[in-house]
């Protein structure tokens, strides 16, 4: 197997995450950096997901009565993203409102030019 | 002995003090070709301003002058004139201090009168005070440092014992910076602008009359004489001349030969101090404390390093 | 067993939830009723957890919850450290939810006392919790409750604080989910105790690289240096009750669960150094960008990092005496940095400024508050006999103790902080007192129920600032809790 | 009467004062004075009582305790009966002052916190009790306002950062010995090494140091004298700034021990020479600077310093006589000191708040026994024979030159020639020369400021005249640091090189007084004149203004002021001042624009992958 | 500038998070407590859906926090808010007679799903926060299809939270009462296996959570719909 296909949802995982956390390095749109931290928190996510996956996993569901529980993948890091994915939720939707109120303080959501709160 | 001394020493140093005084002024007359007035004529000026009017600005106006004598009569008693003293309690320390206390009667006493003329004159001998003593406090620690003690009688006895102070050589560097202050010490020209009569009235003495004049007289006769009597003490082996009273060691005739050697010590530096300075003008206050906090300062220093390295 | 399971810890936790839950269903009966639960709830937790804290000393309590065996389901550990906390998160909480009740008047108080009572039960769930994904979601709930609690007022000021506050702290909660993440792919448990007993080398690249995540994810909350730029906007621009639990509080548990992780489940040594400097360079930068502050309430978020930084140092030097004054610092910065806020929150409010230029005369104006506000400052300097001093003298003992050149020249910095700390507080002292002309003489003192608080933590801080004792007795065990890392996992897992 | 009953009067008494204050101002003065007075009896019925109490052992299990011994008496004595008079005045001084219950408090809870200090048996309670005076006396300082808050925050400042040194020595001193009782640490001080006690000593004589103002240490000292209310300057000067010299007879002869400290180090370079020198350095210098001033606190302020050093000198000398002259010195400087600072004190209180030697004058006939007290403390200050002052400078000089070291005795003696020309400056411009027609008709001292001067004043010729009064117990105290006792008789001191006998000079001097008094008196009577009468050469003396005494030393001005500055002072303000510029700077890191603060924890992160990936550094 | 340190930077921490990925090899592990769950998971929990099991019940703790985050986030954003009054009319043009029909044919066939979809949390992949955003859905269906006709009832989305969290917290209370004496205990029967009245407390607890957050998600849309 090469170190591609290994890899491949790590990188894919932390590439949303360099990506989201780059964004809101260097952007200065509060919107846009609402949606670095968005990527940035599929990013880790995914990176959760593909920790617990096996190779040639199932769902780890007792549907039926014969399913087998060797190939079912580690349920816990489903739980896990469950959890982040709401905690997720409520930060973006809190920081969506605050962008609601910070245009109608500031006229605008460029963070450098808001800078009132420094030293 | 002791008991003696209480009565004749103030007179002694009284009467030699005032013929001192008269003595100066005939000097500086005489080199300055004048005439001047007879030795006496302080002597005489004391007696009849008691009789003179005066004015007085109040009990402590008096009280200062007061003071200022009686502290300068306690410091006669400390000082030994060949054997006679009184008292020794404290030493050199004490008799630095009670020498103090004289100016500083007079200074509370003619600040107490209100006139602008006598503060600036306090203000000036203050000065002159700090700027020569200076040296003399390096002078007189060199000494009580060779000689390892702070009586002053000690002192003397040692340099009788040896019969001249310049005999150790590490006095003469403090002797010849004393003998170069021993003039603001005394208060004789050229280190007189605290009582320059032209300029402000004679200074602390503007508003002295009578007998207040009379007294202040005293104390700058006994002033004078203490300058004098502390350099032969200290570097002239007081009255004492090369042991020549030895054999007659503990008689009446001791003590009174004693007296008279010193006395004639006294006078002999007073002549070579007026013949040496009578011929200065007067110096400024800032000139003076220059003079005085640069060369003798600077000899009585040395003095000090090299006694301090020899003990 | 039964008495203990009456008094079982996770009361702590659930109680407090509940009553947040109700709350709004409160609210549809009485307005005023709501104002209240919080009293109720932090008096009801503040007794429980007084209760429980003397059983914990010697042997820890372990809730399983659910009644699942730890590595498989969740665990409270309340040992002397968590117990210790969490009496301190009730009692300051009850003392500043009863300040609250007057204190917050404008915006939805009803959705002020709900993010209050969550905010410190999410304070209280991350210091009982022993398990690591548990403790990022307490942790969670403390930071979004108190990015929402910081733009309460709607002012330009709290959105602007809040909105870089929650941009950090979001990128803070990220990071610690990746080294929690990480951690589960290596050892495949969430517990601590399992992951304590796996972890043997923290140095492994691997390890050390979740770690490095875990703490720099925490690390924000706790406002260690670099870290920290968020805390002085967010902790003036609140509101004084909120400040005053924030500063009080959050940061401090903040730093609990970094020391926690870097304690128990990754049982660093060395890296305790490099700790070490950070403290101090917390200190030092805490204090220094507090001296040239003119608003009240900015400085004294600058010197909370200044604490926090002693408090870092502190555990650094991880030694029983360094991590029982670090606890102590913890407390008397929790009573001495409340007091503050709660006093600075009614002079703000009297005055109508943040200003310190305007608290001029405030000392005749309200003399009461100003008084509390002095014994505060003085016993955050560390001055006698207030509780400051004796656990700055806990500290440099601890310091000094070690023996160690390098420790000694830290503490010298350390007290230059300090000394930078009575510069500035000294000022305000007599700006309080002594400035400006003899103007009002009318007197408009706090409400009784700010001043109950206030005089609460008074006499806390000069009580237990003249008996340490007292406090010395949990602070010890507490300690050694966190020392002994091994004992952890024993009580754990069996 | 047990030493808790005296701790607990003590605090107690303060806090029921501001309380009192509260009901009445009446109540509160009266029962202000009425604790301070109790104090005063309760600390005389100790004499000669030596005893060591525990409070409680609530500090970490350390056991703070108590104790009396011949040191600490002689300190608490002087301490409560210096308040009591500072007490009594107030109630006169402080009547038509705002805050009057604050200024008491403080007032009382200083004096307590001295009194625990002096009485405290460990270092624990020593420095509780050290830092509730620092920050107490701080809110008294600032008390005047505007002048005052710079002074208050540069004292406090480095009374900081002196007790942050003690707290360092004290914590060191628990950590090797495990005990913080002085008797238990005075035991183990044996086996410590010589190293380590020189760190003790030096560390704590920065603390002490700052206290008693020893120069490099002296800047705050100045202005929170000037700025301070009156009665409290006086104590500030007299007893509290003195707090340093019972620290320093603490760590050198009780701690580390006599025979330790004054053997540390070699030749010039040792510890005790070069504190010595020191407070050489500091009797010259201030002296000087003070004989600059135009402000009569500030000037007294500087001999204070000044004062100090004579102090620091003789206890450094390390000999029996030199220590004894220092501890009476510390006596004697604060009868006089807070005997001069009540006299300034009475004029600021008639004249409205002046004190700029300026513009005042001639008020010694408005004010003949505030004019008293400021002359015999200046008699004093300076030392003149018959006035306590003379007797422990006495001592020192003695030491001193027989102790061969001439440059430190000329220095002392400089000192003290350089105090005359100030102190009579001071006196001659406050209450002799010209009263200026504005002052014409100032308020009268009320009795309660009379009575303290009177009894001050009266101290000060009774222990200038019966020095073995205070030398006895002093020689208790050195004798249990283990020196050698002195030979005292009540009049003074015998020793084999020169002794001091004050009665034959006291009775010479009145014998001869009285004579000349009566020639005085025999000679012609002289006419009362007032002051507008005088000579002047025939120039008209203008009576409105008339400011003679400006730049009384105009000339020594002239000269001296380019040298005469306090350089250590500018140093420190250069240092603040840099500070104040770091501090101001480097909260710039905070920029307010949340991608820094993103890219600082993204460098936080890196730095710490990189630093144990890359090398491997934990 | 910024741009070239940030790469910098970030590229230190994929080094670092590359060493650290090595020894946890994608797509083979499972570990222990994950085998724990799996293999007895059936019978400790009764849940068909393993996952279900371990969000409910073992780490039903999690959960508790979880639904409490959503609450805290709802309440959040009604802080922010709430200080806004000016709320001023937008003249937006009614939707077509098609379009709100449309949505409200839809709208009781989605609550009715997401209703199945929490209730058969324990069997399915679903559960109380895929039905409760499901239900969320439908009011957001309703706020785009009807804008400004229908609203939310604050009063009944409030009880409904309120009452959704308060059933958690006290069916854990009641496992601290009674059972085994812990919180969050399963104290019910599990019943037969793969059926809906089995798993014990899960169904129950799913239901409230999907009240929870069916109420709160629709409030949050509410609010977010109403200041923009």
């Amino acid at each position: 197997m090469n170190i591609l296909y290994d890899y491949i949802y790590y990188a894919g995982a932390f590439g949303l995450i360099f990506i989201g956390i780059f964004t809101m390095m260097v952007k200065r749109n509060y919107i846009k950096v609402i949606i670095g931290l968005s990527i940035l928190e599929t990013g880790v996510n995914l990176f959760l997901i593909s920790v617990g996956y096996i190779s040639n996993g199932t769902a780890p569901i007792f549907s039926n009565p014969g399913i087998e529980a060797k190939n079912m993948v580690d349920p816990v890091p489903q739980a896990l993203v469950l959890t982040a994915i709401v905690i997720g939720l409520a930060v973006l939707s809190l920081a969506l409102s605050m962008a609601i109120r910070l245009y109608k303080h500031f006229g605008t959501l460029d963070l450098q030019q808001i800078k009132e709160q420094r030293w | 002995m002791k008991i003696l001394s209480l009565f004749i020493s103030p007179l002694l140093a009284l009467i030699i003090g005032l013929l001192f005084l008269g003595i100066s002024r005939k000097i500086t007359a005489k080199i300055h070709w004048r005439c001047g007035p007879p030795v006496y004529q302080p002597l005489i000026d004391v007696i009849r301003s008691f009789s003179q009017k005066s004015i007085s600005h109040g009990a402590f106006f008096d009280f200062g002058i007061i003071l200022s004598l009686s502290s300068s009569v306690v410091l006669i008693y400390f000082l030994p004139v060949g054997d006679l003293y009184a008292m020794t309690s404290g030493g050199l320390i004490a008799f630095l201090y009670l020498m103090l206390l004289g100016p500083f009667g007079i200074a509370l006493s003619s600040a107490a009168s209100g006139n602008p003329n006598s503060s600036i004159g306090v203000s000036r001998k203050f000065l002159l005070a700090l700027a020569y003593e200076v040296p003399l406090l390096l002078v007189l620690l060199t000494v009580m440092t060779h000689y390892n003690t702070i009586s002053l009688v000690e002192i003397v006895n040692i340099q009788a014992g040896t019969g001249m102070a310049f005999s150790s050589w590490a006095l003469v560097l403090p002797g010849i910076a004393y003998f170069l202050i021993l003039p603001a010490v005394l208060g004789v020209r050229p280190f007189e602008i605290v009582s320059a009569p032209q300029e402000i009235s004679s200074g602390p003495v503007a508003e002295f009359g009578g007998k207040h004049l009379a007294f202040y007289t005293l104390q700058h006769a006994l002033q004078l004489f203490v300058g004098l009597a502390l350099f032969v003490n200290i570097f002239l082996g007081g009255g004492t001349l090369f042991g020549l009273l030895n054999p007659i060691a503990g008689t009446v005739w001791a003590t009174i030969l004693g007296i008279i050697i010193f006395l004639v010590k006294m006078f002999i530096v007073l002549v070579i101090e007026l013949f040496i300075n009578a011929v200065y003008p007067r110096f400024r206050i800032e000139q003076a404390m220059r003079y005085l906090w640069k060369w003798p300062t600077l000899i009585a220093f040395v003095g000090l390093v090299i006694v301090a390295i020899l003990n | 067993m039964n008495e203990m399971s009456i008094l079982d810890p996770v009361l702590l936790i659930a109680i407090p939830l509940g009553l947040a839950f109700l709350i709004p269903l409160l609210g549809l009966v009485s307005k005023k009723i709501v104002r209240w639960i919080p009293v109720v709830g932090f008096l009801f937790n503040g007794i429980v957890a007084l209760l429980i804290l003397p059983h914990v000393l010697k042997q820890p309590i372990i809730v399983k919850i659910g009644g699942f065996v730890p590595p498989f389901g969740i665990n409270l550990y309340a040992g002397s450290v968590g117990m210790l906390l969490a009496s301190l998160i009730a009692i300051t909480g009850f003392l500043v939810s009863i300040y609250a009740v007057k204190y917050i008047t404008k915006g939805a108080e009803q959705k002020y006392h709900i993010l209050f009572l969550l905010l410190l039960t999410g304070a209280t769930g991350v210091v009982l919790t022993g398990d690591i994904f548990n403790l990022f979601v307490f942790f969670e709930i403390l930071c979004i409750s108190s990015y929402a609690l910081v733009a309460y007022l709607g002012t330009r000021s709290g959105l602007e604080a809040s909105i870089k506050y929650l941009i950090q702290g979001s990128i803070g909660s990220s990071f610690l989910l990746i080294g929690i993440g990480l951690l589960y792919g290596q050892f495949g448990t969430l517990n601590m105790a399992d992951l304590a007993r796996q972890i043997v080398d923290y140095t492994e690249p691997s390890v050390f690289v979740s770690m490095v995540f875990m703490i720099t994810g925490l690390g924000i909350e706790a406002a260690i240096f670099p870290l920290n730029a968020w805390l002085p906007d967010a902790h003036s621009s609140a509101p004084s009750s909120v400040s005053a639990v924030l500063s009080g509080i959050a940061i401090e548990v903040g730093l609990y669960a970094v020391i926690r992780v870097l304690f128990t489940i990754f049982a660093v040594s060395n890296f305790f150094i490099f700790f070490m400097v950070l403290g101090v360079l917390t200190v030092l930068i805490g204090e220094m960008s507090a001296f040239a502050q003119k608003n009240i309430k900015r400085m004294l978020a600058y010197s909370s990092i200044g604490q926090i930084g002693l408090i870092v140092f502190a555990f650094s030097i991880s030694t029983q005496l360094g991590v029982a004054g670090g606890l102590f610092q913890m407390v008397s910065h929790t009573l001495g940095k409340a007091l503050l806020f709660l006093c600075a929150g009614y002079m703000i409010f009297r005055t109508g400024s943040m200003e310190i230029s305007s608290l001029e005369g405030i000392g005749k104006k309200m003399p009461i508050t100003a008084l509390c506000f002095t014994i505060g400052t003085f016993s955050i300097v560390g001055l006698p006999p207030f509780t400051g001093f004796a656990s700055k003298f806990m500290i440099i003992r601890a310091a000094l103790a070690n023996g160690e050149l390098l420790l000694q020249i830290l503490i010298g910095l350390v007290l230059v902080g300090t000394i930078i700390e009575g510069a500035y507080f000294f000022k305000i002292i007599q700006t309080i007192y002594f400035k400006g002309a003899h103007k009002t003489d009318n007197r408009e003192e706090a409400p009784v129920t700010a001043l109950i608080p206030m005089l609460i933590l008074v006499s806390f801080i000069i009580v237990i600032g003249m008996f340490p004792n007292i406090i010395d007795k949990v602070l010890q065990p507490a300690a050694s809790e966190l020392l002994d890392q091994v004992k952890y996992i024993g009580s754990v897992l069996g | 009467m047990s030493l808790e009953l005296l701790i607990m009067f003590a605090f107690g008494g303060a806090f029921l004062t501001y309380l009192a204050g509260k009901i009445s101002s009446k109540l509160r003065d009266i029962f202000a004075l009425l604790c301070s007075v109790a104090l005063v009896v309760i600390v005389s019925s100790l004499y000669k009582v030596e005893t060591t109490i525990t409070l409680y052992n609530g500090f970490f299990g350390m056991p703070l305790s108590m104790r009396l011994n011949p040191m600490a008496w002689f300190f608490a004595i002087a301490i409560v009966s210096s308040s009591a008079l500072v007490v009594l005045y107030s109630m006169s001084y402080m009547k038509h002052r705002e805050r009057t219950d604050y200024y008491y408090f403080m007032l009382l809870l200083i004096n307590a916190a001295m009194l625990a200090i002096v009485l405290s048996g460990d270092l624990v309670s020593f420095f509780i009790s050290w830092e509730i005076m620092s920050w107490s006396t701080f809110l008294l300082i600032s008390y005047n306002r505007n002048a005052a808050l710079p002074a208050g925050i540069k004292y406090i400042v480095m009374s900081l950062i002196g007790s942050m040194c003690m707290l360092v020595g004290i914590i060191s001193i628990y950590t090797a010995f495990d005990t913080i009782t002085i008797s238990e640490i005075v035991q183990h001080m044996a086996t410590a090494t010589a190293g380590y006690k020189l760190f003790l000593l030096i560390i704590f004589s920065i603390t002490f140091g700052i206290k008693n103002a020893v120069v490099p240490l002296h800047t705050w000292l100045p202005d929170a004298y000037a700025e301070s209310p009156s009665p409290f300057s006086a104590v500030l000067s007299g007893m509290l700034t003195r707090m340093g010299i019972f620290g320093f007879l603490l760590i050198m002869f009780v701690m580390v021990g006599a025979e330790n400290s004054l053997h540390m180090g070699r030749g010039f370079f040792s510890y005790h020479n070069i504190l010595a020198w020191l407070g050489a350095i500091t009797i010259v210098i201030p002296t000087f600077i003070a004989m600059l001033q135009n402000d009569a606190k500030k000037l007294l302020a500087w001999h204070g310093i000044g004062q100090g050093g004579y102090m620091i000198v003789g206890i450094a000398f390390g000999t029996s006589l030199g220590l004894a002259g220092g501890i009476f010195h510390t006596l004697n400087h604060a009868i006089y000191i807070i005997l001069l600072f009540l006299s300034v004190g009475a004029i600021e209180y008639s004249t409205n708040g002046l004190r700029d030697l300026n513009s005042l004058g001639g008020l010694f006939k408005k004010m003949p026994i505030a004019f008293l007290g400021g002359l015999l403390g200046i008699c004093g200050l300076i030392g003149i024979p018959l006035t306590n002052g003379f007797v422990s400078k006495w001592l020192i000089y003695k030491t001193l030159i027989l102790g061969k070291a001439p440059f430190l005795a000329f220095a002392t003696l400089l000192g003290t020639w350089g105090t005359i020309l100030s102190v009579y400056k001071f006196l001659h411009n406050l209450y002799l020369g010209q009263l200026p027609q504005e002052h014409q008709n100032i308020k009268k001292t009320p009795l309660a400021m009379q009575i303290p001067i009177v009894i001050l004043s009266l101290t000060i010729l009774v222990f200038g005249i019966l020095p073995g009064l205070p030398l006895k117990s002093i020689n208790a105290m050195i004798v249990s640091f283990g020196f050698t006792p002195l030979t005292v008789s009540i009049w003074g001191i015998s020793s084999e090189t020169g002794t001091l006998n004050m009665i034959n000079i006291f009775s010479i001097l009145l014998v001869v007084v009285a004579i000349f008094w009566l020639i005085f008196q025999a000679a012609r009577k002289s006419t009362a004149v007032d002051q507008y009468d005088n000579y002047a050469a025939g120039a008209a003396i203008p009576k409105d203004k008339y400011n003679y005494t400006v730049e009384f030393y105009a000339p020594f001005y002239r000269m001296a002021t380019p040298y005469l500055r306090d350089i250590f002072d500018m140093l420190y303000q250069k240092i603040a001042r840099f500070t104040e510029f770091a501090c101001d700077n480097i909260r710039k890191i905070y920029t307010g624009y949340v991608s820094d603060y993103i890219i600082y924890i993204i460098l936080f992160l890196a730095l710490l992958i990189s630093a144990q990936l890359k090398w491997s550094v934990f | 500038m910024r741009k070239c340190i940030g790469i910098i930077l970030l590229i230190i921490i994929a080094w670092g998070i590359l060493t650290s990925l090595q020894t946890m090899p994608f797509g083979v592990s499972r570990a222990k407590v994950a085998n724990h769950y799996i293999n007895n998971g059936k019978d400790e929990t009764g849940a068909a859906n393993i996952v279900t099991s371990v969000v409910i019940n073992y780490r039903a703790f999690d959960t508790l926090g979880e639904v409490t985050v959503l609450f805290l986030s709802a309440i959040g954003l009604g802080a922010v808010l709430a200080t806004i009054k000016t709320r001023e009319k937008r003249d937006t043009e009614k939707a077509s007679l098609i379009l709100s029909t449309g949505c409200r044919f839809l709208f009781p066939p989605i609550i009715l799903f997401g209703a199945y979809i929490f209730i058969h949390g324990h069997l399915t992949p679903g559960g109380g926060f895929q039905g409760g955003a499901i239900i969320a859905s439908a009011f957001l269906l309703m706020y785009l299809g009807c804008h400004g006709e229908k609203r939310l009832n604050d009063r009944c989305s409030t009880f409904s939270e309120s009452l959704g969290g308060l059933a958690f917290v006290i069916i854990g209370l009641i496992g601290l009462a009674v059972g085994t004496h812990y919180f969050l205990n399963n104290f019910m029967p599990l019943g037969k296996f793969n059926t809906l009245l089995s798993a014990g407390v899960i169904p129950i607890i799913y239901i409230a959570i999907g009240f929870k957050v069916g109420a709160e998600l629709s409030k949050i849309i509410d609010l977010l719909m109403e200041e923009s």
